[in-house]
């Protein structure tokens, strides 16, 4: 195993996260490259779809044992606890409103699969595996925090009736994440095989273009969040996922994780949303200032963790097991 | 040819939003509604643009609904109360039809 | 600023529709018309997304033609014998332009 | 050759069904999981390019015989014929209105090219060929019914000028099928190879993606449609393909196709169409209501063709033969 | 329910000229706008559609912007002086909103 | 290697060539076929990430030499230097206004990136390797002709303020092709093992179907721009790419390029823009009409440069060296 110097250049000069540095620098410097909406769905659509068949093989292969149970519940609980701490840090620190300082956590709490997928390639690269269910463990983890951040803010006009829950609990990406993995469950090794020509060997190079594009968003964010940056804000942008980092490598040693899966739980605990929490948000706390939360993910924690704390994960994650 | 007046009233609101603009539609029973996808704005909360997003967030659609003078309040009514909590822009002109019984 | 009063045609229809209303106004002359996509809507027949499709029913489109009052007659005459037996609307509002030779 | 039930439960197991049933399981919970409209569009051309071409390249193969004039043949009776049948069924049996009786019966005749290709590839799921000048037989079964439909509606307000026959005729799906298949009989194998890791290896993937999405719109055909279904409307949506197949079998048995051969004839015989034909009759018969036939069409036939149909289709005609 | 009345600026431009248009707008200072993308158009150039097109040549955009009567003739000006150069329509009509502070 | 006739025969019984005749056939028969914005688009941005990695791979492999340098100071002078016979020409022979002939002639001296992909395709087919640097030549050629079409036009209308040049200097596809050829440099071979399965295997499928598009978008150009092509306007986009052709030979002869690099360059010189240009003379130079440009190059010279120029470049490029 590399030093983490090491990993972390290795990983800078991958594809993958050259083309995410090209999409930022295309973004600062106001180029007008840019990938059509419904090309960055259809792509999201395609990464959801082939990493939770990937995982659902992989359990299917595997079995299930007490680890996965474990795994889940870990999951539930950093996704529900992160947002407690965050909270609190954000209202000490930096002087947010008790609603934008809830929704903030929200997205600490829950997942961005994308990262997700970035450390699973890195990982593969290394020739690391990880539990095929961490997929579903990443899916369990993209709403407690939103449920969390709600009754955080209760009192400051979070809405919270049924429509809303089924919203949150049913959104595009977790039905078609965890029916995927049921699929992989079901389909198996020979589901696998007669799909694999596009599920797998085009991962990479799909990753590669929608990193791209989120390079472009994740520059624009910076762009236009500028002026709501404030040092502590930056400052919890990169120390938070650090944090986060921290239980989920506790968590993952803990119940007997491999050391690809104490990476990805780590990463997973790191990562901060930026699809499915500003949608809920945007329905349950509409008070909360979508010029924070989103500069913040996107802008900050996003690029944060896929240059340097996704190298770092899994060094610690290593030295761990 | 003869028209007929009626009133047109637009609903500018976040994606998310939509359903619950559709939702009052359909409570109040309006004859219809066309919804718009709108491609970038600016507003309190900044700029945006479709281009490249992968969530909904920040992105707008108008909402069009036709329909009778007398109507307008209570359609108006209730889709106040929802954009004031939440983002969005309500607008009411004066248009004419030609069939009246469609409205 | 000097502005100019015109008249604003607007036609929703469903997609395939969009070639017939698109062909009566150039044989009519008139000197430009301009197409919305809608992305969802409500009407006689029940709603409808666009998310999804494959084919272009039920997806409804906004022509919108800027002309002078005097042509309204005209091009609304031939519009509307195709909205009748077709599935469509056809609104007119007010205006002001700042080119009046354009239009 | 297995049993019905057996080549049944295999088909049901297949990735591509399995994401047919999550779309309709997620439509039906009105989750919002959804695929762009600019993404299925583009699957749906890929999907008919690459059938189109395979089937050319088929027949650049084994060349043009007897068999296949009289197949085209056996193409237009079916869609001619079929409405027939359908129509008297409807007026008979549900009450509809004679102009939406014609509508719905020019479905029935006409042909879903996916069910076509779901088909297909459970064909070559058993290892068993057919003629590759099918899918020219799919292209010329798409618009007979039209006509006949528009026949049976005259003086009810049926259009039928030359500007909707060439709209009919030169619809997207005929150019870009038929196309294809002409461009694959010019390229032939050496063609296919250069571009058959485009048009044969992900072919299944992008399948099942598709069949999500036609599982949403199904779902959502049926939420929609439900309160426009009664019993002998929903009967007829799963009686007709029965006796469309009867048809498309007893044809194929009759011109000697092989077992594969006919299995998909009937299958075509027995699937109704969604996109071109609801789209002509927007044009030529706009008094007939879209809120009937499309439910049926998508909402029941389709799933029945899919889930049930093909696997009893593949059984009988090998039976057959 | 009370309602004030505003203006409503439409502006139809080439879309490589969007970034312009909004230009201006920054620099005024107006509250808010929205940009809507069309699908197909005829003018003095003739017919576009945006199926198909690789390039952004062609391809419409409308800009809408709701504001206070007062405020009309500066974004006006500025606006007409880019359009009449440029390819674009402007259009002003009237409108009442719902919350006059948000404009 | 075969003769001229025996090439361009080869070359349009590809399936790529095919599949443009498609396009342009169901176009000018006024078919509905079409393929939505967002996929051409979606499309266009994978040839030129995989197009520009791959070149940058190449150099990552062979190293950087004088000829480089060279060949991308030609590029410079011939896009700056044919629009300069090109107006001449146009202002003597075609009777447009000084504003439309520079207009025309800043697309001719630009490039179209597609039919370079074509002519690589090709000498692909023919076993002709070429310099992986020529993606560069590509893409520094894009813009000088643009600044001396304005100089053409000067006293005109042209606006060429600091913004409209960060907007020509930086558009989108500028970007993206030099930024994926710096990513394949750092990348290497390594890297390209990694996203081959996406950028090298499906290539020439989905060029295929992009072409499509483009036979699609130039038939409609062909239909579109009939009332405003007078025969010395036709004659120029036939006659004009073979000048810029006999350019690109002698230079690339010149500075010693390999066969398929002197292809490449002739076909660089030969084609015109159909994106980039037009793009930026709405910007600064809005009194062009937009109604000659676009159907010259796109209905004229493209389809001329694809069927017969590419062949025949590659004919003279071989007899050169
Ligand atoms: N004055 C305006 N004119 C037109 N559209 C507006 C205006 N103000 C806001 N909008 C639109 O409404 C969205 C939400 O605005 P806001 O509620 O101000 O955040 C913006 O993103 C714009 O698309
Ligand atoms: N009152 C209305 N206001 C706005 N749009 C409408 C209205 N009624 C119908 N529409 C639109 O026109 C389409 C066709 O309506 P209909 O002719 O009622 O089936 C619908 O799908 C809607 O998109
Ligand atoms: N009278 C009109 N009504 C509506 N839209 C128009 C009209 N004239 C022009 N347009 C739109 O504005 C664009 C540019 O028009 P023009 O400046 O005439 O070339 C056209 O492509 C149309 O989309
Ligand atoms: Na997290
Ligand atoms: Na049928
Ligand atoms: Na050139």
């Amino acid at each position: 195993m590399d030093s983490v110097l090491g990993l972390a250049i290795a990983n800078l000069t991958t594809p993958m996260i050259l083309f995410f540095i090209l999409g930022l620098l295309a973004a600062l410097t106001r180029s007008d490259l840019n990938v059509p909406e419904a090309i960055a769905k259809g792509m999201s659509l395609y990464l959801m779809l082939a990493i939770g068949f990937k995982g659902g093989v992989g359990v299917s292969q595997h079995g299930i044992d007490l680890t996965m149970v474990l795994a889940l519940l870990a999951g539930i609980v950093l996704s529900a606890g992160i947002p407690l701490i965050a909270f609190r840090l954000l209202v000490l620190t930096t002087g947010l409103s008790r609603v934008d300082a809830a929704a903030v956590a929200a997205h600490y709490g829950s997942i961005s699969i994308v990262t997700f997928l970035a450390a699973s390639q890195a990982l593969q690269g290394l020739a690391m595996e990880a539990e095929g269910y961490m997929v579903a463990v990443a899916a369990i983890m993209e709403t407690p925090a939103i449920f969390v951040a709600l009754w955080l803010a209760r009192g400051q006009g979070a809405s919270f009736d049924k429509e809303t829950l089924r919203e949150v609990g049913l959104n595009g990406s977790i039905v078609l994440l965890t029916g995927s993995f049921f699929i992989g469950i079901i389909a198996g090794t020979e589901g696998l095989d007669a799909i694999s020509a596009f599920i797998v060997a085009p991962f990479k190079g799909v990753l590669c273009l929608f990193l791209l594009d989120m390079g472009l968003i994740a520059g624009r964010g910076l762009r236009d969040g500028r002026k709501n940056f404030t040092l502590p804000l930056l400052l919890f942008g990169v120390y938070m996922p650090l944090i986060g980092a921290a239980f989920g490598l506790g968590f993952g040693w803990a119940i007997g994780l491999s050391a690809g899966g104490i990476a990805l739980l780590a990463t997973l605990a790191a990562s901060a949303s930026y699809i499915a929490v500003p949608a809920a948000m945007r329905l349950a706390l509409p008070e909360a200032k979508p010029s924070i939360y989103l500069p913040m993910s996107l802008g900050i924690t996003f690029p944060f963790n896929l240059t340097v704390g996704i190298p770092l994960y899994i060094f610690l994650a290593s030295a761990l097991s | 040819m003869k028209t007929y007046p009626k009133k047109r009233i637009e609903v500018m609101v976040e994606a998310p939003l939509m359903n619950r603009v559709i939702g009052i539609l359909d409570d109040l029973d309006v004859s219809g509604y066309t919804v718009f996808p709108a491609l970038a704005g600016k507003g309190n909360d900044g700029t945006w643009h479709r281009d490249g997003m992968v969530g909904r967030v920040g992105s707008v659609v108008q909402i069009v609904v036709i329909l009778d003078e007398e109507r307008i309040d209570t359609v108006l009514d209730p889709l106040f109360n929802l954009v004031t909590r939440q983002i969005g822009i309500v607008t009411v002109s004066d248009v004419a039809v030609v069939r009246p019984e469609h409205f």
